[in-house]
């Protein structure tokens, strides 16, 4: 721990600190532009130049590349410096243009505030000006390179942080140019990134433009609610419209950086069709008495069927408020429910995975980093989380190995291993690698008897090509030496087996290495809370409707239409009910077929709301802004018009839980509503998982809470790990239903600037397969499911499973016609379709 | 003259083969080595013998070699960049003695233990580079080079590297980033003797340093240092001299040689000419007044005057030269040439190159004497050598020749115009 | 210490001031009293007297405002909102722009922080209403056809940005970097 | 796909092939499709990106960082004037100026016959021979007008493509 003075201030820090680092922990925020913490040292800009006065260093030297050492002193006001930093500012202001007013990073732009902060005025250089002409990079960054001060803050990022590189530096001295190659969007689904972190207005937030400034928006810390990371967001709103959205640091979760999806997907709180109004039938009314008509109706209904004639049905997608507060509302009335999941099989798999957590096992993001050996099953993180994509090149960039077992075409920014097998294969392929992991003489010492006795239970069944298994053994070899092993498990398209095999063998290699972790994906920002809420009972929703013993279903922020996929069984279920309540804030299907419509905030807006992320961190998210109407849209881009009401225009809609609270004070006839201290109570005595909740404070809450018990749920070792699941019936084709990064997540596919970016539909078969089927890439082909025929554009692939078909759940693309489960077709039912019309 | 040991047996138009440069000795100093010293007794020998760097900072060439990474495989990596204005030493030497650098080259390259070698060479050089291309070959053919050279157990290839310009590539780990095909910055977080090409350990010697090595192998390092003349000094040094000099061109002298005695060697001052200033050691080094023409050129002694032996390459000025203008000149190729990786490089060189400007045009003021003198002096902190080298004319200018650029100033245009 | 005054000649003193206020105001009673009679007589004011806001326009004609936000910011009353939109030329404007003059104090700092010259104060005081509601100004009731008080300056000329001219043909400013140039 | 013709992209696979890093080939890569092509274009640059495995935008990265690397058009003889400081001294503005006038070109541009392409160079390590120009890898020193006019006509005369560093 080196000792050291800063402008007479004495600090200690841990060896290998910087001294720029040293000083900001003091209180002293040495200029800098090219510095970042999460980028580290470069010495470029020379703007954090201070004095040491004493030590093993002396002059005038960059903060940022002097580690702190015993006996240094520092000086950050020697006039030295000083003149030394003002002159970088006037060298970086020499070609910098004169458009501070129409630049959308004035007020929020650090070459502003060094500039004025260090003084410098008056323009002494005579030269020209140095002009650049621009490059179109897509819907996201805006790009004005007469700005530039060559940072290198963006390619740093873009190239070595990321690991994308379409985006450089070209040409040479004060001639440097930051681009493309040529015009055209930016590849990486980071690039919004380089936009928070230009020091000046080259990059900017092409959705944002114009739109307001940093001093007028409403900001806060916000949550992500676009996969099930759980990032930290700042959001930022004005005129009652969400105009933008940045990075929040969080050390554990995402550090500064957030993918696009997340930035750009909030638009669909501003959704011009959002629904403000509640409804009853055809009939807007006020949300009070919808609420109590709803109340009364589903009272009658009660009375007249019994109290199981009324479900509910969540998403995982709401808030832990009215995710608890339904769950209270279904206990207190004995509805039936809630359900929180579209499928009871996605349910089961998300089950078994939030019960294998416990605070041994669980990685964060930041501790995903530091692995050495990574394996990944069933998840391409660049699509369906693709925070974790960052994740797990920062592992690789310190040396871990990846290893990637899925049946997709897996691209990730990084070097990876690939082992496309079927979904069927995953559990195999976690065998024979923990297998491989272990040499024959350790095989069976040093285990405690429960993990030897799984340990010998491991059959050793070979994958079928020979190829893919040698690589697998391969891997299993290296995995041999590694020392902090971590298994990332995906819940969506994997087989039921699979979470629990993922940990089952991470607590192997954990009894072997001392040392592993597990992470999970789940599906939806608070899959964990819903997990823990729909405890071990399983609700099938759908066959209660089928069986008419539902008469009433109360749908909450769930858009059951979109996401179920049968769709054709769950309208036939939903025409045996005699009402729909829904309540929810986006435009949904299911939104737009209730009977009675109540609308509800966003996370944005009015109250505070929790979420539990897929690691178990139980997380806040700060209401921006009392939602309403935007502006822009009540007035229609023109000014707002000059009548003065006593509301907010369209400032109707109520956070979930409230409505909740008021039907089920309503319902039980209770003089007032149960409050969040209630909820709390009650969760906290509901399930173990929640029993910290009682006793939170807000202040614990700025990283958050992990709600992980000390010993999972279900820590006992799966009971027949050698069982290989059923194998697809021979000839056939497994359809697998996944996620792209832009078009398919159900907030985002709401979000205009996303909508913009989405690929098409499609589907993806093997090269060699569509080969055979007589289909090239780039046909249109229709697809003959179980619910029926589905028209989309064929892709192809080498470097997937060749047993499979893949299909992204796009949200322009009628899927929902497959049925529960794994969907097996014969290939004979993907036909080539004559050039449509 | 003194003794001739880089450009021995010169011949006028025509390199040495194999056989002229055996028969005077050439690669004995090889067989005497490879296999049968150590290569740490050659690092010593090398070290004891004083030899300093001949590219420009001078630093030690056994001292380098001593913090020789503990990696394998090592990379030497004999710089043959020679972007400095002024400098041609290493053309003549590889054009008058191409295997007195190969065998420097390998003998270094076995005192380090590397097994490749990169010869990095700048693309003017091309006829040069097809030269040392084609002396590998007949090297290699005479076992000097490749698998188990002598037959001892040390293997070692050397490779041309061509270059595509760009003084920066001059800089080890600028250099180091260019043969690795990524853009030539300098980087100063890694230790090119820990971390070089390839995350190995690697050595960036100029090559005139790596040709000094056979003969303090072959005769030792005691007669190597004697054969300086400045105090501390060791070796001979090829002085390139250029400008208004009546023969200018390569001259091998004794390092600590006079200035005066150099110029005599080219010749003299061409007719008409007076000497007004030189440049000592290539276009980084600062302006110096004939008062200085009896400095020793050498490391320590132009230290001593507060500027740089450089590459030696020496440029004379005469009394029709503005130097104002030939300052503009170094500084609009520094500008130009500047990788743009740190600011005071990249943003300051314009504007002193502009200051400059205007001073030779006409348009310049009082004020602009204290802004060059401060800007000239933060250069120092830039981040690689490169913009200290282009503040240091700058700075000869400022302190020797301030009267001159007043003139400019108040006679509102360059004295030297119509001259 | 304050030198003790002598009691008689501080009444002395304060007898002289007494006789010098009378004296002006005898003075003034054979004086023709000069009342102005507003509002059939407008005094004229000063150019810079500050009272009523226009927006004015450049020499091209072109609004000046480019919706920077700085007068709306720095507006001590929070008298001024605007919503910053753009041209298709990529000109930055106000698509709306609404000051409240019953609210506006006529400080003119928002003519201080106006980086283009677009927002002016006029000497126009006269703007009493019976509605409130009408003192509300629209964009299209703050326009005026004319540059105000500096009618030459152009901001987009010294601005380097591409809405008005192309890439280099601002003042002050270098062709573009051709990023592919031979030229070392 | 490839416009190549499929022996040099052979040759050069092979080439890229052959080394311990295929990105330390890049500058010679360049050098082989530039002689190729005539410059550097944009095809060229794609071309390259595909035999390293690299993106065009890395090569870009390099392609405009040298000199001596022409990413535009140039004439089948690059006339490297060295602007040096020795160079300058004997005048070399008016080396490079009569050039310019004598082929009818401005810096950088291309001779109306395609022959000739003018470039201010830095300086060459030709400076005993002040003023000097580079041309094709061939030193030419000691210039004035009557030389330079022997030298361009005598090139004209007999075109040969000796070197790859042009």
């Amino acid at each position: 721990m080196p000792t050291l003075r800063i402008d007479q201030r004495e600090i200690s820090v841990p060896q290998g600190t910087k001294v720029i680092e040293a000083a900001e922990k003091l209180g002293i925020m040495i200029p800098r532009f090219c510095y970042h913490p999460a980028l580290g040292s470069l010495g470029a800009c020379r703007m954090c130049a201070v004095k040491f006065m004493e030590g093993p260093v002396k002059g005038v030297e960059m903060s940022c590349m002097v580690e702190a050492a015993d006996g240094m002193v520092v000086s950050t006001t020697d006039p030295e410096a000083m003149e030394f930093r003002r002159y970088v500012i006037e060298w970086l202001m020499l070609n910098h243009p004169h458009d501070c007013p129409i630049c959308d990073a004035g007020g929020q732009c650090l070459l502003q505030d060094e500039t004025v902060s260090g003084g410098h005025g008056l323009r002494r250089y005579q030269g020209l000006k140095r002009t650049f002409e621009d490059q179109y990079l897509g819907e996201f960054v805006q790009h004005e390179m007469n700005r530039c001060i060559h940072c290198w803050r963006c390619r740093r990022f873009y190239q070595e942080f990321a690991g994308y590189f379409d985006y450089g530096a070209m040409q040479i001295g004060n001639r440097m140019y930051f681009g493309r190659f040529a015009p055209g969007p930016l590849e990486s689904p980071f690039a919004g990134n380089i936009i928070d972190l230009c020091p000046t207005g080259v990059l900017t937030d092409k959705p944002s433009r114009y739109k307001g400034r940093r001093w007028d928006l409403q900001r806060g810390p916000s949550l992500c609610l676009h996969c099930s990371l759980g990032c930290n967001l700042v959001g930022s709103a004005r005129y009652r419209e969400m105009i933008r959205v940045e990075a929040r640091f969080h050390g554990a979760v995402n550090g500064y950086f957030i993918c696009d999806r997340g930035r750009y997907g909030f638009a669909y709180a501003n959704h011009p069709d959002r629904p403000r109004q509640a409804r009853v039938g055809e009939e807007a009314a006020p949300l009070d008495q919808a609420l109590k008509t709803a109340a009364q109706r589903l009272g009658q209904i009660r009375e007249r069927y019994g109290p199981g004639a009324v479900a509910a049905w969540g998403s995982t997608r709401s808030s832990l408020e009215t995710l608890g507060m339904l769950q209270w509302l279904c206990q207190d009335q004995g509805w039936r429910g809630p359900q929180f999941f579209p499928q009871a099989s996605l349910a089961r798999r998300v089950k078994a995975a939030v019960a294998r957590l416990d605070t041994g096992m669980a990685v964060s993001l930041r501790d995903l980093e530091n692995a050495d050996f990574i394996v990944v099953a069933g998840a391409d993180p660049v699509q369906e989380a693709p925070m974790l994509a960052l994740a797990l090149r920062q592992a690789a960039r310190r040396g871990a190995t990846v290893a990637v077992i899925d049946p997709r075409p897996v691209f990730l920014p990084l070097e990876y291993e690939h082992l496309p097998v079927s979904p069927g294969d995953i559990d195999l392929c976690l065998n024979l690698l923990s297998q491989a992991a272990r040499s024959e003489e350790a095989a069976t010492g040093k285990l405690e008897p429960d993990a030897a006795r799984f340990y010998g239970l491991l059959t050793s069944t070979n994958l079928e090509d020979p190829l893919l298994q040698e690589r697998l053994l391969a891997l299993g070899r290296k995995l041999q030496d590694c020392l902090r092993p971590v298994i990332v498990c995906n819940t969506d398209m994997v087989r039921e087996t699979t979470p629990a095999r993922a940990a089952d063998q991470a607590r192997l290699l954990q009894a072997d290495k001392g040392q592993a972790g597990l992470f999970y994906l789940l599906p939806g920002p608070n899959a964990y809370g819903a997990a823990l809420l729909a405890g071990r009972e399983e609700v099938d929703l759908l066959a209660a409707m089928e069986q008419g013993g539902v008469k009433a279903l109360v749908v909450v922020e769930n858009d059951p239409l979109g996401s179920c996929p049968d769709q054709e069984r769950l309208l036939r279920a939903l025409d045996n009910l005699e009402l729909l309540v829904g309540l929810d804030y986006l435009p949904s299907a299911t939104a737009a077929r209730s009977q009675i419509f109540l609308p509800t905030t966003t996370v944005f807006e009015k109250e505070f709301s929790h979420f539990i992320n897929q690691e178990g961190r139980l997380q806040q998210a700060v209401p921006l802004h009392q939602g309403g109407t935007p502006i822009i849209q009540v007035g229609q881009g023109s000014h707002p018009p000059r009548t003065f009401l006593d509301a907010i225009p369209g400032g109707e809609p109520r956070p979930g839980a409230g409505i909740l609270a008021d039907l089920a004070a309503a319902l039980s006839g209770e003089p007032a509503p149960p409050t969040a201290g209630d909820l709390w109570d009650y969760l906290s005595g509901e399930h173990e998982g929640f029993s910290q909740l009682a006793s939170l404070t807000a202040s614990a809450l700025g990283e958050g809470v992990h709600l992980l018990p000390a010993e999972a749920q279900e820590p006992a070792w799966s009971p027949e790990p050698g069982e290989k699941p059923p194998e697809p019936p021979a000839g056939q084709l497994e359809l697998l239903l996944v996620d792209q990064t832009f078009g398919t997540e159900e907030l985002g596919s709401y979000a205009a600037p996303l909508q913009k970016v989405e690929e098409e539909p499609h589907l993806l078969l093997h090269t060699d397969l569509a080969a055979d089927l007589g289909l090239a890439p780039g046909e249109q082909v229709a697809l003959l499911l179980p619910g029926g025929e589905v028209t989309v554009r064929l892709q192809t692939a080498q470097n997937m499973a060749p047993g499979v078909a893949i299909m992204p759940r796009h949200r322009r693309l009628h899927w929902q016609k497959t049925g529960d489960g794994p969907v097996w077709l014969p290939p004979e039912n993907i036909k080539k379709l004559s050039e449509p019309l | 003259m003194g003794e001739q040991v880089l450009l021995l047996n010169r011949q006028p138009d025509r390199p040495l083969s194999l056989e002229e440069y055996r028969q005077s000795g050439g690669y004995e100093a090889l067989m005497a080595a490879v296999g049968k010293r150590t290569p740490e007794e050659l690092r010593q020998l090398v070290l004891a013998s004083g030899l300093r760097g001949r590219g420009g900072a001078g630093f030690p060439a056994g001292k380098k070699w001593s913090f020789i990474g503990k990696g394998h495989p090592r990379y030497l990596i004999p710089n043959t960049d020679e972007m400095e204005p002024g400098t041609f030493k290493d053309r003549v030497l590889v054009n008058v003695n191409p295997h007195l650098v190969l065998e420097g080259i390998i003998l270094s390259a076995y005192a380090i233990s590397a097994a490749k070698g990169i010869f990095f060479i700048r693309p003017s050089y091309e006829m040069d580079a097809e030269l040392i291309e084609r002396e590998l070959g007949v090297a290699r053919e005479a076992g000097f080079l490749g698998e188990n050279i002598l037959g001892s157990d040390f293997s070692f290839d050397l490779v041309v590297h061509r270059s595509a310009g760009r003084y920066i590539c001059g800089e080890a780990s600028a250099q180091v980033n260019a043969i690795m095909g990524r853009r030539p910055h300098p980087n100063k977080e890694v230790h090119m003797t820990d971390a070089g090409l390839w995350g190995k350990p690697t050595i960036v010697n100029n090559v005139e340093t790596l040709a000094c090595v056979p003969a303090i192998l072959r005769k030792g390092p005691d007669w190597f240092k004697g054969l300086a003349r400045s105090k501390d000094g060791a070796g001979t040094k090829l002085f390139c001299v250029s400008g208004r000099v009546n023969r200018p061109g390569c001259y091998e002298m004794p390092m600590g040689t006079p200035f005066n005695e150099i110029l005599d060697e080219a010749g003299g001052m061409s007719p008409g000419s007076e000497l007004k200033a030189f440049l000592p050691g290539g276009a980084s080094t600062s302006f110096m007044p004939p008062k200085f023409s009896q400095v020793q050129m050498d490391f320590e002694p132009l230290k001593e005057t507060g500027n740089r032996l450089g590459t030696g390459a020496i440029m004379v000025f005469d009394q029709n030269t503005c130097l104002v203008g030939a300052t503009l000149n170094l500084l609009d190729y520094f500008t130009r040439e500047s990788c743009g990786f740190c600011t005071p490089c990249r943003e300051g060189l314009p504007f002193i190159r502009d200051l400059l400007l205007r001073l030779e045009h006409g348009e310049g003021k009082e004020e602009f004497i204290p802004m060059l003198k401060q800007m000239a002096h933060h250069m120092f902190k830039a981040y690689c050598a490169f913009a200290p080298g282009a503040a240091s004319p700058v700075l000869g200018l400022l302190h020797h020749f301030e009267a001159e650029i007043r003139e400019h100033i108040s006679q509102r245009q360059c004295p030297f115009k119509g001259k | 210490m304050e030198p003790r005054r002598n009691f008689l000649a501080a009444a002395w003193e304060g007898l002289g001031e007494l006789v010098r206020g009378f004296a002006t105001t005898f003075i003034h009673l054979f004086r023709r009293p000069i009342t102005e009679a507003y509002p059939e007589y407008h005094r004229p004011l000063p150019e810079r007297s500050r009272a009523r806001i226009i927006l004015t326009r450049d020499p091209d004609g072109d609004e000046r405002c480019v919706a920077c936000y700085l007068c709306s910011g720095v507006c001590p009353v929070s008298c001024i909102s605007m919503q910053s939109s753009q041209r298709e030329d990529g000109r930055r404007f106000a698509s709306w722009f609404r000051i409240n003059f019953a609210r506006c104090i006529y400080c003119g700092l928002c003519e201080e922080a106006c980086p283009t010259l677009a927002i002016q104060l006029t000497p126009h005081f006269e703007t009493c209403q019976y509605d409130i509601l009408t003192l509300v100004a629209e964009k299209e009731d703050l326009l005026v056809d004319h540059g105000g008080k500096n009618r030459d300056y152009n901001f987009y000329r010294h601005a380097g940005v591409t809405a008005v001219g192309g890439k280099g043909e601002h003042l002050q400013e270098a062709k573009p970097v051709n990023r592919r140039s031979n030229l070392p | 796909m490839s416009t190549l013709p499929p022996e040099l992209q052979t040759e050069l696979a092979q080439q890229v092939a052959a080394a311990d890093h295929p990105r330390e080939q890049v500058i010679n890569i360049m050098y082989v499709l530039q002689k190729h092509y005539g410059y550097m274009s944009d095809e060229a640059v794609e071309e390259a990106a595909a035999l390293l495995d690299m993106t065009p935008l890395e090569v870009e990265e390099l392609a405009t960082f040298y000199d001596f690397i022409y990413r535009e058009a140039v004439g089948k003889f690059v006339i490297h004037v060295c602007d040096g400081v020795v160079c300058w001294m004997f005048h070399e503005g008016s080396v490079f100026d009569y050039l310019c006038e004598k082929l009818g070109v401005c810096a950088g541009g291309v001779s109306a016959d395609g022959m000739f392409t003018v470039l201010p160079s830095a300086c060459l390590g030709f400076c005993d021979h002040a003023p000097a120009m580079l041309i094709n890898g061939v030193f030419y020193g000691h210039l004035n007008p009557e030389k330079i006019d022997a030298i361009l006509e005598k090139l004209r005369r007999e075109y040969c493509d000796l070197v790859i560093c042009r």
